[in-house]
């Protein structure tokens, strides 16, 4: 981290005529801040996966390199260091956290490519999930490797057992959660007119301290399973508040899996609670693969955290792939190359970058929060077990993506 | 002709303690009226009643015959009727020349004009300079009001009241803390900035008192017990007894 | 019925739960006029203290040690930072506990990260009071109840009954008499905002397993507990105990009655469309704005009644 | 205080300093896009034209927030809402105008956020300008609280979480640019600070300026002067919306993005920060706060991600130990270096500042150490200090660390009496005391 950010300064103050010849990724997510750990979590996975890619050669006979700026979660803070990658000629543009982050950014580019040709850049995100990015918003210099929301929704639906007959939709109250109880309820009608939904609810983000009254509500409703959007301390006060009254639903969650959530839901939680993942460290185990089970092992021995950012191998292979096949780094022309192409990851399953929208069409998992498990997930006692597996295929949704291809 | 002030059968209570119980008064224009009384008499709250920073229980206050009682401080200012504190009470952070620049704004009718400078208003700056003059604080004018000294910023706090020019002008206590010396300053120079005005203060200073009062009304425990000019008053039995009386003793 | 009744006993229980985090803030407020930003902060220290204490040695040394560990900090905080602020008045105080809110925050992010930690209830508290229609009502929260409700008894009869009471009551209105008398009136105030400090700590060590403790918990309770205090009228203990109350009850029953302007209207014989000025505010239910109706409360009072519900002088 | 007295003496009689001070930051400003110029590439480094611009923003914004907690003496915690909802509209009526509804020049399109900043500022400034002090602290809390939720919950207007979009490329230049270069978006950015500063400046000269001093001071004597202090207030925070409105709208068009960040508390908080870190009392004082939180946030940011707690730790030993901020300190000393008594000062001041430097140096090193241990840096083995690479594991780095700041510190304490002492020894020679 600080020695690219030393890296940087460096740069920055043109001090080193800068080997133009490693590939740079700049990566932008908050560094500093309430979400700094994401971010530097973020950062340090995809160095891991980034080192074992170039250990294999790289691409072009050029390695790649990571470099990462602070956008402290607000778009005005990217849209700077959006500039200051300009100014540093890197190609690419990654950021995670924050479809808002994400909005400003995919604008932002957009207008810059537009307005200097001679230094256009490519932005991707395998983190922000608003459904408009690749629909409404789309751009052609816009990658998306992660599901969309809409994805989320009709995978927590499918994933319903047939004994469920009732479920109860609970959502944070701003544009994702908002679609993602439209969105919910459109699957429902489609996959399990048998299920009744008991109730329908928007919180405010994080403002929500005792959820027993919402606890009430639903038990009252007659509920066997929530679905819910929530994330963060909404999520797990949701689930401490359920389990202690003795609230007897199953959590089918989009985010019980990320960073500090089991660790605050705790053992109550035990084959109750259940996430989407795109990858957790007992699938290498499920599934059997020896590099995969290599490379998770090699990471529980060096971090002190979950690894839950494996599949971004990946999304990394694919860009890989593109830029060998583009034959250059010219942001242009591996987004033309990208279109379309296919790849297999380590588990076996196909990742697919749809032309339409640049949206991939990945594999995806259900998991259960379990005992039964090799890696347990931070210190808790219980970790993550695949239940359910989604195709990429399986999962590709209509788009009303109108793409503006470039002249040239 | 009315009364410059008139105050008839003012009660005010705080919860079930009566401090001010029927006091009728009338102070004619061009008067210099004193009221003095013990502590504790009411003086202050009978000033706070007046210039609307309390409102009556009951009664009628009228400033040339139009009733104010319960208007705001600054609707009865609007009228004519101002006053000072006993405790100083001016703008600390503005300097002397901007107190006082404070005071004639609003009787010249500048209201709240944002698109005037004041730098450039010669006949509000021409009003300030001669009141500094009068105050003699043309040496201080661009002081801190509160780095004044305690005697100049007493004059400050007169002169803050009267220079807006308001007809009636209730003085708090104007000398209080003040040696012999200042205190006699601070007379002639009240005598020399009411003059023709309607002036009702209160004092402890009987030197100051009788050196400037027309006439003067002796308030004890919320009553009025004696109005008339000095010399009826000093001799009124009553108020030998209950404040002359226990001063003397 | 019965989800008015589950209702009625988890306002009463949150109401509690605030009003051990508004006491505190009261007491400071009603002696020393501060408005202390830095409380919900006090709060969080509180929670993780204790969760350092309890792995160690235990829940019950925690419930003892933490509260007297935020006191200490209190102390230190009052006699080494408040005090230097005081010298350039209530603006000075008020900001230097904003800024000590901000760095507690970054603080506790740099030594306990930014995710929650594992703070349990204790096992020994861990099971079901009892259950009101199939609803669980667990021990730790009876316990809960028991504190707070002890907490609002203890404060009451120190100000109201003790010699100390009396002083501090004293040092508030008369700092000059007191001083003359003899007693040492920094010191009084030392000894009270440690007492708020403390009694901040203890609603942390009881709220942080309750809730989640993480170095968000002070920034998203530190707003409400304000508008507790200052709806209650800043100052007056018992106004704060029936405005957490009333805040408690109207959070939950605001999730409870699921209707909207919009419904209201209609009930008037008014229909709201799409095409109505304003449609998507008047369409939304009342759950959706249930935590944001504190606030709504509090700007009316204030502009309505400055001085809050009991409060004895304006805010 | 001090810092007033000084002011209202400026005020009186200009100083040639003074203006030249003023002339050369203007100066300053304009060529610092093409002083550091990439000349490698040929182009405007884009970094330092975005964080220029963004310094100019937040200039006005400060400024005008000096207007509430300077010259008011009102204290807000809201005060980004002024600043956001403005924006929404400029973006708004930005694309309205791309869409050929409405035809408004470019170059006045801060305009449309002033005024529909005045006109939010008066709707909600009329109930809140009723209180002061802490009740006028808590609305305006309470109303940030408000409309943040509000721009989360409402797409219509405020664009749910992506915000709302728009190109300033509008073709309505009176100047025939295009504005899609950034460093043209700067320019009219500093022209639009220029105008805003210089109006702020004169209305603190105007007869309401003066009077919402007076209300600071003294807001119940103002009544008994024919005043009402709610009108005062009420203008003047209208007025203050008035301007953090063209500040919204020039942060609509650099980021043509707003989103509901815009009216957040992380905004409003770094006003509050800004205003007082420069100093109230003076009115330049928001500007010099402006630059050094942009610089903290970004330049500091860009080698520390503990920045936050060095902006959190000036701020408070700003409230602390210099109520009168930056400029405050900087004005304290104008007449003691007018009166070439300077030197008298300085190995006092050497004598606070080697051992204070040390101090900040042991501060620096046990937050960095700290901040890389709880993000997981020493997984890599080392972490980067001072140019060098460390093992944060190691006991004599946070032993030295600590060692400096408590012996550099308490060294510092009592040379800082003794310059104290002696500052009050020549400030009494000096108009300064």
């Amino acid at each position: 981290m600080f020695r690219c950010m030393l890296a940087v300064i460096l740069v920055a103050f043109g001090a080193a005529a800068r080997a133009e010849d490693s590939i740079r990724i700049g990566l932008t997510d908050p560094m500093s801040g309430a979400f700094a750990q994401t971010g530097q979590q973020n950062s340090q996975q995809a160095q891991y996966l980034l080192d074992s890619i170039n250990s294999k050669g790289g691409a072009l006979g050029r390695t790649f390199e990571l470099v990462t700026y602070d956008n402290k979660l607000q778009p005005s803070e990217a849209l700077i260091a959006l500039q200051s990658m300009v100014d540093h000629n890197i190609p690419f543009v990654w950021s995670n956290a924050g479809s808002n982050v994400a909005a400003a950014l995919i604008d932002g580019v957009e207008k810059h490519n537009a307005r200097d040709p001679d230094h256009r850049v490519l932005y991707f995100t395998a983190g922000s999930t608003a459904p408009e990015l690749t629909n409404e918003k789309c751009s052609f210099w816009f990658f998306r490797f992660v599901p969309t929301t809409e994805q989320f929704a009709e995978m927590l639906v499918r994933a319903l057992p047939p004994e469920v007959k009732k479920v109860y939709l609970l959502n944070p109250d701003y544009l994702y959660g908002q679609a993602m109880q439209r969105d919910s309820t459109k699957f429902l009608a489609q996959y399990r007119p048998d299920v009744q939904a008991a109730g329908n609810e928007l919180i405010p983000v994080g403002k929500v301290k005792d959820f027993s009254s919402y606890i009430a509500k639903i038990k009252a409703s007659g509920a066997q399973a929530l679905i819910t959007g929530n994330f963060g301390p909404d999520l797990s006060l949701l689930i401490k508040a359920g389990t202690e009254a003795g609230l007897d639903v199953s959590y089918y969650t989009v985010w019980a899996g990320t960073g500090g959530t089991p660790t605050a839901i705790g053992p109550a939680g035990n084959s109750r609670v259940f996430a989407l993942q795109a990858f957790n460290d007992n699938m290498a185990d499920e599934q059997g693969d020896a590099a995969l089970k290599d490379l998770v092992t090699r990471f529980r021995a060096t971090h002190d955290y979950d690894f839950d950012a494996g599949s971004w191998r990946a999304m990394f292979e694919l860009l890989q792939a593109a830029i060998q096949k583009a034959g250059s780094t010219d942001p242009a022309k591996v987004a033309q190359v990208l279109e379309g192409m296919t790849s297999r990851d380590m588990l076996g399953h196909e990742w697919a970058m749809r032309a339409e929208d640049h949206q991939v069409l990945m594999p995806y998992y259900v998991s259960v929060f379990t005992k039964d498990v090799k890696y347990d997930s931070e210190h808790t006692g219980l970790g993550w077990k695949v239940i359910k597996t989604y195709e990429g295929k399986d999962l590709a949704l209509p788009t009303t993506c109108k793409m503006k291809r470039p002249a040239t | 002709m009315t009364p410059a002030l008139a105050l008839r059968d003012v009660h005010k209570s705080f919860g079930a303690t009566r401090i001010i119980q029927g006091v009728s008064l009338e102070i004619r224009r061009g008067e210099r009226h004193a009221i003095i009384g013990p502590n504790g008499a009411g003086k202050t709250t009978l000033f706070n009643l007046i210039s609307g920073r309390l409102p009556v229980s009951s009664g009628v206050i009228a400033l040339n015959g139009r009733p104010i009682q319960n208007r705001s401080p600054q609707k009865i200012r609007r009228l004519g009727l101002t006053r000072s504190f006993q405790i100083i009470s001016f703008f600390h952070r503005l300097s002397v020349l901007d107190n006082l620049r404070c005071a004639l704004l609003w009787p010249l009718g500048y209201r709240v004009a944002f698109w005037r400078l004041l730098d450039r208003e010669r006949r509000l700056n021409q009003a300030a300079e001669e009141w500094l003059e009068r105050l003699a604080l043309t040496a201080r004018r661009d002081v801190q009001a509160g780095a004044l000294s305690y005697a100049e910023q007493r004059a400050l706090e007169i002169g803050l009241t009267v220079a807006g020019g308001a007809e009636v002008v209730l003085l708090d206590e104007p000398t209080a803390g003040m040696d012999r010396g200042e205190a006699d300053r601070t007379t002639a120079l009240i005598r020399e900035i009411t003059q023709g005005k309607t002036l009702v203060m209160v004092e402890h200073d009987m030197n100051v008192v009788f050196g400037l009062a027309d006439r003067i009304s002796v308030l004890v425990y919320g009553h009025l017990i004696a109005s008339g000019a000095p010399g009826d008053v000093r001799g009124d039995p009553a108020v030998q007894e209950a404040y002359l009386g226990a001063e003397a003793a | 019925m019965e989800l008015l009744l589950v209702s009625v006993l988890n306002g009463l229980l949150y109401g509690m739960l605030l009003f051990m985090l508004a006491s505190g803030l009261t007491l400071i407020f009603s002696i020393m006029g501060v408005l202390n930003f830095a409380h919900a902060s006090l709060y969080m220290l509180g929670a993780y203290f204790a969760y350092e204490i309890s792995r160690r040695v235990g829940f019950w040394v925690a419930l003892v040690i933490a509260p007297l560990l935020c006191g200490l900090l209190g102390a230190l905080i009052e006699t080494y930072g408040l005090r230097k602020a005081h010298r350039h008045g209530h603006v000075a105080e008020l900001l230097f506990t904003f800024g000590l809110a901000f760095i507690v925050e970054k603080l506790v992010l740099m030594v306990w990260g930014p995710t929650a930690v594992p703070y349990r209830v204790p096992p020994e508290l861990d099971f079901t009071l009892f259950s009101v229609y199939g609803t669980h009502v667990s021990a730790y929260r009876g316990f809960i109840l028991l504190i707070s409700a002890a907490m609002f008894a203890a404060i009451w009869l120190l100000l109201t009954r003790t010699r100390m009471g009396f002083v501090i009551q004293a040092s508030l209105s008369h700092p000059d008499m007191v001083a003359s008398l003899g007693h040492n009136v920094p010191r009084v105030f030392t000894t009270v905002f440690a007492g708020g400090a403390a009694l901040a700590g203890l609603a942390g060590v009881i709220g942080g397993n309750y809730l989640v403790t993480e170095p968000a918990m002070a920034f998203s309770m530190g707003p409400i507990v304000f508008v507790v205090v200052v709806f209650g009228g800043l100052g007056s203990l018992a106004g704060c105990f029936i405005a957490s109350l009333i805040m408690g009850f109207v959070q939950t029953f605001a999730v409870v009655l699921d209707i909207s302007p919009a419904d209201l209207l209609a009930r008037l014989g008014v229909a709201v469309t799409p095409a109505t000025p304003l449609a998507e505010v008047l369409r939304v239910p009342l759950p959706r704005i249930g935590p944001f109706l504190p606030f709504l409360l509090m700007v009316f009072m204030l502009l309505v009644r400055p001085r809050g519900l009991l409060g004895t002088r304006d805010t | 205080m001090s810092g007033a007295t000084i002011r209202r003496r400026g005020g009186a009689r200009r100083t040639w300093w003074g203006s030249w001070a003023w002339f050369s930051a203007l100066g300053l400003a304009v060529l610092l896009p093409w002083i550091i110029f990439d000349w490698r590439h040929g182009r405007h480094d884009g970094f330092a034209v975005a964080l220029l611009t963004q310094t100019a923003i937040m200039s006005v914004f400060a400024l005008s927030y000096n207007m509430l907690s300077g010259q008011s003496g009102l204290l807000s915690f809201g005060h980004a809402v002024f600043l956001g909802l403005p924006a929404y509209v400029t973006i708004h009526v930005m694309n309205a105008i791309a869409a050929g509804h409405l035809w408004i020049p470019e170059e006045l399109l801060p305009l449309v956020g002033g005024i529909s900043g005045l006109l939010f500022a008066a709707l909600f400034g009329y109930p809140t300008t009723r209180q002061r002090a802490t009740a006028f602290a808590m609305i305006t809390f309470g109303i940030g609280e408000l409309v943040t939720a509000a721009a989360t919950m409402f797409q219509g207007f405020f664009g749910g979480e992506g915000g709302v979009t728009a190109d300033r490329a509008l073709n309505t230049s009176l100047l025939g640019l295009s504005y899609e270069p950034a460093i043209e978006v700067y320019y009219l950015a500093l022209a639009w600070t220029v105008i805003a500063v210089v109006l702020m400046r004169l209305l603190a000269r105007t007869p309401l300026g003066r009077m919402a001093e007076a209300c600071r001071d003294n807001h119940e004597r103002v009544r008994f002067l024919g005043y009402d202090p709610h009108g005062i207030r009420f203008c003047q925070f209208a007025l203050s919306g008035f301007f953090a409105g063209i500040a919204g709208a020039l942060y609509a068009m650099t980021y043509e993005i707003v989103t509901y960040d815009a009216v957040g508390a992380t905004l409003s908080g770094n006003a509050l920060f800004m205003t007082f870190i420069g100093g109230v009392g003076v009115f330049w004082g928001p500007i010099v706060g402006a630059v050094l939180v942009v610089i903290m946030q970004s330049w500091v940011g860009l080698v520390s991600n503990a920045w936050q707690i060095y902006v959190g730790v000036l701020f408070i030993a700003m409230v602390m130990y210099a109520p009168g901020g930056l400029a405050g300190l900087i004005v304290l000393h104008g007449p003691v270096w007018q009166e070439g008594r300077i030197q008298a000062l300085l190995l006092s001041y050497a004598r606070v500042a080697l051992p204070g430097l040390l101090a900040v140096l042991g501060f620096v090193a046990l937050v960095e150490l700290g901040s890389s241990v709880m993000l997981g840096e020493h997984e890599k083995g080392a972490v980067r200090l001072f140019g060098g690479a460390l093992d944060p594991a190691s006991p004599w780095l946070w032993g030295g660390g600590a060692a400096l700041l408590l012996i550099g510190g308490s060294i510092a304490r009592r040379q800082g009496r003794a310059l104290a002492a002696r500052w009050a020894l020549i400030a009494e020679g000096t108009s300064a005391g």
